[in-house]
């Protein structure tokens, strides 16, 4: 027994147990993408389910973004429950209509009278030098526009929990996995990618950031692999004294204000880490809500941590240099604890 | 009883509920053009009066719809583009809430939040929207639940010649044919894409024409024809509910007016319309059913004051009916 | 003479008049898009072109975004300059790819061998009933992907002379004009959308956001309508005693920092109005600059103004709802300058 | 000189020129899996190794390149997907510093910023792309251009039998059907996208079939076959290039290696790639020439020889330069 309550499972076989697990409880489930079937999902996100529930309900397709994703909205119109996978997050722009014009929408501009309880799932992330469009993780793309919600879990505790919350919810749900903590045999092992995962069908809400850590020096918000770069900086910061805290701030839309602002509170300072564009993205977003809603308890300067405006380069100290990392996070936690 | 020739046999009730669903759809229109336009005279201006915004009306081409819809039933779906009113009507769309949500009050389809674009009537299961194209896929959704479900219904999806360019009548026209689908895409080709010709937009005579590249069937229309429509459309809907795949239908019609209201029309002819209005589909049918006997000048007249009291009940409605209050706004993004 | 100088024009002629400019100085330009020909645009951007430079250099296509986007680019690529019409700007999503993988990118991922000199010019906006999929601004979405300039020019004057740097520049550049701005027969006749524009070519710079009035006690920074609404709460805020600054932002990226924080060190106060989404909107982005890099500076919170993360909807009352207009601007600029 | 057979008649340069690139090619990728691997045994991790990232090799595909390549000259354009060196190579990209780009070097035609699925040589007017379909349009505007300036330039687009399934590929086979504009696409039949069959993701058997639905010409290629590839593509040039209009050319081609490197290939038979090597294009090419007296064993070996030597030297300028400067990844967003 206790064997099996400390489970461990890499970040792509939690989240192919979610979707198990709601296949089997509701016959409404199913999931339609490019090399779901036998191939697994390029990033393990079905892995084994094409064996177990065949091809019927897991449904290779053609590379046709636009006609499969706009297929599973008017499935789901129809009652279904459809999980569909857009391979990399940099293919949006080929759907992108479907997602934002009908998915996020259709429930909007029917006065509610269509739901469509559909999951959209997606790999972000760079870092293993896949080049420009192959590496991003758009996250305030998605999250900027209203009608979906949208998640980036960074465990794989998580990653099972808020797919099987994303799967039962009613409402469109965009469910970013990032690569590299998916724990791919064939990509840099980290140990963030596996953690332990309880075998039943649990659920994460998809509406609250997580305090992964307390501090009372500095708060740093970060998600996916920012987060997982924040508490490594944050246990640096220990070693000199300064207790940084850690936002995993897992949900993009709705964002989880109320975590933010009572950690600021408390700190009195605001790092926000993203590996997305730093120019109208997340850091933008956390730092105004702070900057509407708590800035008389700033007592330095918030400080954004994110790619600098370019699109991803191929070469190694090309995309290292403009990636966010825990060092970065670090440095710029120690000027701000120094700042007056 | 039925009308039959040659190639098509139609049941007389078949044919008089075509001929009083075009007829309601017609004035529906010809009403609206009146409602649209009060609020922007003497000045023309998108966003005044009783229904602001665009507005894109579909005088001249009720035979598609009607063609089609004849062989529908409930649970059969129906997705249709930013010109939708006769699709909607033929498929059995509240017309009350519908008018309702064209005036933009809360007892609307949309409680005033779609507008005329953007109609959903799941108990009827149609659905429009405003991006070209975008529809089809949605009709191949429905098309793949109802056979998972085990079911016989169908998908059918308008859209215009002009959206026969758009890659997602590529992609969902193949999606549906690996997959099977009862799909039907009806391509009503009404000569413009806003002002773009079909010479000018499309390198291919007609759409059926295309069925090729997905091995599936393709039918053609011409003459804006209800009978034939009603015709190549039985077959269509036959092959669809019995699992033999999708089609493509094409059919010629006509759009009487411009684009949308208030397009100045400049490119084209100014003899154009008044030739079309020669040809109006209705007026054909009124007469064919005297000539062969099928209904009396009466039993017309009859048919077309029930369907015109109908869009006067629903006109009406809309009037009456209160807006939604400001704040509502914010709700209905998600569901609970 | 006289006369001459003071001609006014509507923002549809001053866009037409540039590309007009343009066509004539240089045989390289053309334009292609949907019913640009015999319609003259839409939204007439495009008003009178065909009958002077006919249909080679005018060109309607299909409604086929993806394809003739991307053939701008790859004519572009040769070393013509093309300028190209995505209709509305809510339609992007049939045609993203092209726009942000490809128009943004290729210069960057070509080590700067390539060089994509075109324009895209696209309709924004709401105001006019035109619902959830015709009316939005989507700037956030565009100015956030790096590669692209964005600019949202907010007069004729600054229509013309930027459409003119637009063209003549080297880079993509994403040109956003307002329907509502562009003075058209059929839509409300607003006084903002007719200003003096000089009949000869000029350039306006890509860059610069521009102080539109100066006042001391608050900086209002808005874009094409918000900025028109600013100017009309300033002036009932003045007839209060309070003067407010107003920065018409014109550009979004490259975001012209410093002539925000100029403002803001001098005013100590700000508010960003916005007619694209709140949330990872421009509300966000300007905040965030401002309590990155003038915190002490700020002496009351930041107030953010923009579509509260909804559909647009259709309904009058409603549409106006979610709307930013001068009265709300107004009610937080006095709520703002007398917060202790 | 030249082969000649009752379809085609080659000059024998231009055969020794096909062998000689096909080996190229082929001995580039073989090379290329060599240098993939370095760092990253015993344990796989994409991102180690000299030459980190996706990695999508060519191998067995080297017929489409050639075939076609052997008709263009410089200013005609070459638009590639994300498997484009056979196509590089046979466009005659340099090598030298297309190999550097996969390197990461500061001397790569990207300066390191794109590597190998983002190769732009404007000198010999080729690109190539990671994202499926967008490269047809490219490849329009090339031929846009073409024709503005009054050139008999074309324009070729390779694309994957799964790409024509892109709305991508619709929209600009009809737009460069519309405008009458010297495109050829080539769609290369490996049986797979990834890891979909064409079975599963392609409604109709060959996309030369789909050339119906633009009114232009559609070609077919089976076996693999150079010189065949190399009959309809001189067709589809000249036609191209006197203004006749758009190709669709369809070849049947192999995918020897998985869809990248360390693909675990379990959707395809064991069996599969073992036959697919007995048929080897440039073995069978090598046969027919020494068979037909076109070129001796000698010959053969010394072009070999210099193609091998052209690529050895390739490598070795790539893995001798430099990285570029980290702080250089702020550069080239703009030009000035
Ligand atoms: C993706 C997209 N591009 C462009 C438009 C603008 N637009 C609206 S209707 C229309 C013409 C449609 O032509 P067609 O499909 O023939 O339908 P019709 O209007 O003739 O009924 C266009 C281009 C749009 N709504 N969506
Ligand atoms: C729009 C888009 N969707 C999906 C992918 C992921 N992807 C990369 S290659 C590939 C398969 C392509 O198959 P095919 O066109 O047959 O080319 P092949 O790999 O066989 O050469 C897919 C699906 C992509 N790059 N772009
Ligand atoms: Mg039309
Ligand atoms: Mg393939």
């Amino acid at each position: 027994m206790e064997a099996v309550k400390k489970r461990m499972l890499t970040g792509n076989k939690a989240m192919a147990e979610a979707i198990d697990l709601e296949m089997e409880r509701d016959p409404n489930v199913f999931v339609l993408g490019e090399d779901v079937g036998k191939y697994g999902g390029i990033f393990g996100s079905t892995q084994g389910l094409f064996e177990k529930f065949g091809g019927d309900r897991v449904m290779d397709t053609p590379i046709s973004e636009t006609a499969f994703i706009g297929a599973a909205i008017g499935a789901a119109a129809e009652g279904l429950r459809p999980i569909t996978e857009l391979m990399f997050v940099d293919f949006f722009g080929v759907c992108m209509d479907q997602i934002y014009n009908h998915m996020a929408k259709i429930q909007y501009m029917s006065g509610g009278n269509v739901k469509l309880p559909m999951v959209l799932m997606t790999a972000v992330g760079g870092g293993y030098n896949d080049a420009a469009q192959h590496s991003q993780t758009l996250y305030a793309t998605f999250a900027h526009l209203p009608g979906m919600k949208v998640v980036a879990p960074s465990t794989p505790h998580d990653l099972k929990g808020m797919m099987i919350s994303a799967i039962r919810d009613d409402n469109p749900v965009v469910f970013m996995f990032h690569k590299t903590l998916q724990g791919l045999g064939w990509m840099d092992q980290l140990d963030a990618s596996v953690s332990h995962v309880p075998e039943e069908a649990y659920t994460v809400p998809l509406d609250k950031a997580n305090v992964v850590r307390e501090g009372r020096d500095v708060t740093i918000v970060g998600l996916q692999m920012t987060m997982h770069y924040a508490l490594e900086a944050a246990e640096k910061l220990a070693r000199e004294g300064i207790e940084a805290e850690v936002i995993d701030l897992r949900s993009l839309a709705p964002i989880d204000k109320e975590t933010i602002l009572e950690s600021v509170r408390k700190t009195h300072r605001l790092i926000v880490a993203d590996e997305d564009y730093l120019s109208y993205g997340v850091t933008a977003e956390i730092s105004a809500i702070v900057a509407e809603e708590a800035l008389y308890d700033l007592e330095a300067p918030v400080k954004r941590i994110a790619i600098p405006d370019v699109p991803i380069p191929y070469s190694r100290p090309l995309e290292q240099f403009v990636l966010p990392n825990a060092d970065k996070i670090y440095r710029e936690a120690i000027k701000l604890v120094n700042e007056e | 009883m039925a009308l039959t020739s040659e190639k098509v046999t139609i049941p007389v009730e078949k044919l008089k509920w075509m001929y009083e669903t075009m007829v309601k759809s017609r004035y529906f229109e010809d009403t609206m053009v009146e409602a649209y336009n009060e609020g922007k005279q003497p000045v023309f201006n998108i966003g005044a009066g009783p229904v602001p915004g665009e507005m894109h009306l579909s005088t001249g081409q009720e035979p598609a719809a009607v063609g089609i819809c004849a062989h529908l039933q409930k649970e059969d779906t129906v997705t249709s583009p930013h010109r939708p009113h006769h699709h909607a009507i033929a498929k059995g769309v509240d017309l009350k809430r519908m008018t309702a949500e064209m005036f933009g009050k809360v007892t609307g389809l949309g409680k005033g939040k779609g507008g005329h674009m953007h109609l959903f009537d799941p108990d009827v299961k149609f659905s429009c929207g405003g991006i070209i194209a975008a529809g089809i896929p949605h009709a191949v959704g429905a098309a793949l639940a109802a056979k998972k479900k085990g079911k016989d219904w169908v998908a059918v999806t308008f859209v215009g010649e002009g959206a026969a360019n758009a890659g997602g009548f590529h992609e969902s026209l193949n999606l549906a044919a690996v997959w099977k689908l009862p799909l039907i895409v009806v391509v009503e080709d009404n000569a413009y894409g806003i002002s773009v010709s079909k010479r000018d937009s499309t390198a291919v005579e007609s759409n059926d024409k295309r069925a090729a590249a997905y091995g599936i069937a393709g039918a053609y229309v011409a003459n804006n024809d209800p009978l034939e429509m009603y015709r190549v459309s039985e077959e269509a809907v036959k092959r669809a509910r019995s699992g033999a795949g999708p089609t493509i239908i094409e059919i010629e019609t006509h759009r009487h007016l411009g684009h949308f209201q208030g397009d100045p029309e400049l490119y084209r002819d100014m003899e154009e319309v008044p030739g079309l209005r020669k040809l109006d589909p209705i007026m054909k049918l009124r007469e064919l059913m005297i000539v062969e006997g099928i209904a009396t000048e009466e039993e017309i007249e009859s048919l077309e004051t029930t369907a015109k009291k109908e869009v006067d009940e629903a006109y009406a409605f809309a009037r009456e009916s209160e807006y939604p209050k400001p704040e509502e706004a914010l709700e209905d993004v998600f569901s609970k």
